[in-house]
């Protein structure tokens, strides 16, 4: 098996992020790989279908920056706030270019994270009947119980060609540990062919605590340090969530010059994180 | 003039609906906050399940995300968003799941997709599905919590995100839907139910002070409203000083900032 | 929601397991169940539908005492030892009674559980191809992905009529709390109609654990107070594994006779448990 | 007379077998055993699955079960039954799976379930599946660690509890098992592997002391001697000292009782 190596980030997001490549950054409100996505923003990748239960404004960002043309997701929100105006406009307007959009509901994409990490093609579950998601989502289909003869809803496997999460803690490994809300990320790991983990710091030797999640060093190719890596959003233990940036990200993001001139400062001549 | 906002109504009645010890899925916004003034009201009992993974979540203030930090703390456990909607919300454990929406029409269908032109070039792109479609389907009970305008009360929606009782009678049976559907619809002005024949929302509660006509004006289908039309109690002294100090606090502000 | 109510153990089996019931008794190795099977002995339990995925010396017992009349498992051993000769008698001689059988492998089973936790018909895996099971097993069929056509196996779910697991906790609501091993109990109890929790003692609050899996108590039917209930397997933090027993139990086991007299004597004479 | 058992002989085998680094699936018995022994030699960094749901289990002393307290101690985490089975099995992360058989045939098809009479009324009935059928289709390699006797070796196997190739070349791909299958068969006697062309199982090791007559003799079909027959390296000092240690220590005795 070949294990986690340690790389700077902007070298981790060169060697496991290519343009026109499939890629899940998780983290369900909690421990999104901001930074991660920042460092995309930077290496200017296109082409790319962008795979998130909820593209938050992360994806705003690289929606914006022009860097997906696919997006794959089931909530495209500013979470407490309202819309992502740069997924509105690139959906609504084609801008800075066209999106195209497979939309699925919360439950459908979880079980197509589980189905990858199953080695599974497809999931089952009781979703989407009667809504009109079904007549514009191809990835919707109806399977038949071979017991009982009833109907049900298949999605396929979602199998990412890299996912990006954001950690607490490596060990000197490249052992991963995340613990509070964990979301989908470990699916979202174990599905991909290629896994990229931001953390806060790396420990000698990991502190069993309840709720966490052990990723072992053999399925996560890179492990970059990234104090912070979560910002806006908050890694718990170690930072809380920035709600004013998500309120702030509002007007800052309804304006294309003033979003440009916002990446240009803040993401662009910021360099690595 | 009351000393009270519509909002305020609002977010008092879809409380009021909730009854202590029922297990309610929650999001966040008006629905989080009507569930932790509940529980700190005449409900003490109730389990908040939020869709970021935790169960039984006690936050000491309002969160402003459904994965805020405070959740996990006071939840009994915090397990993964698969395990929440295929362990805990699928199988119907889920008492009460409440909705907005940003069209609804008189079949309680909800669209919370997009607005105006086609679903490939919409007017208006909103945020998508989220848990909701599958809230809809199988808790036990549906409750809508939305302001009412004809904007958003429409004969038709231009997209079913989430399904309330299809065309009328038969159809949540038919579609194989487990849950009973939207029981309640709450909104600043009232409340509408589902007649028990035809399923069509009929206006059942007034608010204080809102009138018949500004609900029928807010309506895009003609408005039935069932003579035993009563009127909710206002909110007491007690639900406003929780509920104001719920909002104050939210996010873990102190209520003196 | 009906909330987990308090009561004494023979009470507790006498409400939720009847006669031709489907009884599932879980716990992987650790927090086996023994107290509460001793207790269906004893209350003379017959016609029961018996689930487990390793069904050791409690079904061992269960079967010689005659309470079972089918077994739906995947390994039926005495682990580290060798054979289950009760349940082989049974297989190989009907004694005391005739033993149907439903045989799985335990990925089989583990999905049938997870269906039955998820209100799901049946469970998809790759599983159980070019094997004589089967043939034999009428609850193990094919199915299609809709997506890829590629064929896989599908198993249907199991909902016991009740769930019997032993944990180390509960608090005085009710809720139960089990760490360590925990095997497949929390699907097994989620995918059944009853649950029939045995604990080591009632704390007034949870202390969070690593690994820690909490039952919330409108999951749970009842709760019954059976310090030391899972010997002579063991609960992590209050007793270890009694290896001596598994290896005596050949020989209590081996003879028709030495095996009744053993029931005589440590459970229909023990009294509860 | 060699200062070591066949058993010990081919415990050390199996150990050896096991490359440093390898993320390997193991039962109870002379798998776990080997695998701990590996671990304490040449292999300090195997990964060690036990189906109990223990992830990279390091234990200090040989467990007696699956379930040992030891092995969720020393784990790096601690999974569901239905985890081990879904997440890490099944989609192919384990390099190396441990086998044993009640009958193993030419081909490494394995029986596990019954021998003699039908299935309904079996001469003798065996504990049955348990992973190994899941293991023998997913691991990336399979191997077999079993004494080798006519009653075990046999032609046919009364029932595939496990399939090793089937009826021959292909019949992997037929079935889609997406692991190459058993690559060694180790018993006290010598090593089989499988022909490149013809999938049946050939003799290409003998241990020390061991002779090509004693394994055909106790071989239930015509047994093929590969022309570079080797002599397996008898087990050293160190191997056969931590071996009997481990063992010594099984289930956390004091060596010294």
């Amino acid at each position: 098996m070949p294990l986690a190596t340690f790389a700077g980030l902007d070298e981790a997001v060169a060697d496991l992020v290519h343009d026109g490549d499939t890629v899940a950054l998780e983290g369900f409100t909690h421990l999104i790989p901001h930074a991660a996505g920042h460092e995309i923003i930077r290496q200017g990748r296109t082409g790319l279908t962008l795979v998130r239960m909820t593209p938050d404004i992360v994806y705003d960002q690289l929606i914006g920056a022009g860097c997906a043309t696919k997006l794959v997701f089931s909530w495209g929100g500013n979470p407490g706030v309202g819309s992502l105006h740069r997924f509105r406009d690139a959906v609504e307007h084609e801008w800075p270019v066209p999106l195209e959009i497979e939309e699925h509901s919360h439950a459908g994409m979880a079980n197509r994270y589980v189905a990858g990490a199953s080695g599974l093609p497809f999931a089952v579950l009781r979703g989407y009947t009667g809504t009109d998601l079904v007549a514009h989502t191809a990835t919707i289909k109806t399977i038949t119980c071979p017991f009982t003869g009833e109907v049900l809803t298949a999605v396929p496997a979602i199998t990412p060609d890299v996912t990006v999460v954001h950690a607490q803690q490596a060990d000197r490994d490249g052992n991963v540990m995340m613990w509070g809300i964990t979301g989908v990320q470990k699916e979202a790991v174990l599905a991909a062919r290629r896994a990229l983990v931001t953390v806060e710091e790396v420990v000698d030797e990991f502190t069993p605590r309840p709720g966490a999640v052990v990723l072992p060093n053999w399925v996560v190719t890179r492990v970059a340090v990234v104090p912070g890596g979560a910002h806006p959003s908050y890694a718990d233990g170690y930072s809380v969530r920035d709600n004013e940036y998500y309120q702030q990200w509002d007007a800052i993001s309804r304006d294309r010059d003033t979003f440009r001139s916002w990446v240009d400062d803040n993401i662009m001549r910021a360099g690595g994180e | 003039m009351a000393d009270w906002t519509s909002d305020e109504m609002m977010t008092v009645a879809a409380a009021r609906a909730l009854h202590d010890g029922v297990v309610c899925f929650v999001g966040i916004g008006l629905p989080s906050t009507a569930a932790n003034l509940a529980r700190r009201t005449h409900a003490p009992n109730l389990v908040l399940i939020y869709e970021s993974g935790t169960l039984g979540a006690k936050p000491v203030h309002l969160p402003l995300s459904i994965g805020d930090g405070v959740l996990a703390e006071s939840a009994d456990s915090v397990i993964t968003v698969p395990e929440v909607f295929n362990y805990w919300l699928q199988p119907g454990r889920v008492d009460i799941g409440f909705l907005g929406a940003a069209q609804l029409d008189r079949y309680a269908n909800i669209n919370t997709t997009v607005i105006g032109g086609d679903y490939e070039h919409p007017k208006i792109r909103l945020p998508g599905a989220g848990g909701a479609p599958e809230i809809a389907a199988s808790c036990r009970e549906v409750i809508v919590v939305v302001r009412q305008s004809r904007r958003t009360f429409t004969d038709r929606v231009d997209f079913v995100t989430s399904v309330g009782f299809g065309a009328g009678p038969g159809d949540r049976e038919r579609l194989g839907l487990r849950g009973s559907g939207p029981r309640r619809v709450i909104t600043d002005l009232g409340v509408l139910e589902p007649d028990p024949d035809t399923c069509e929302l009929v206006l059942t509660h007034l608010h204080p002070g809102a009138t018949v006509e500004q609900a029928t004006e807010a309506t895009g289908w003609p408005l039935v409203v069932r003579d035993d039309l009563t009127v909710t109690e206002p909110p007491t002294g007690t639900e406003l000083d929780v509920l104001r100090a719920l909002q104050a606090g939210a996010g873990g502000r102190k209520p003196t900032e």
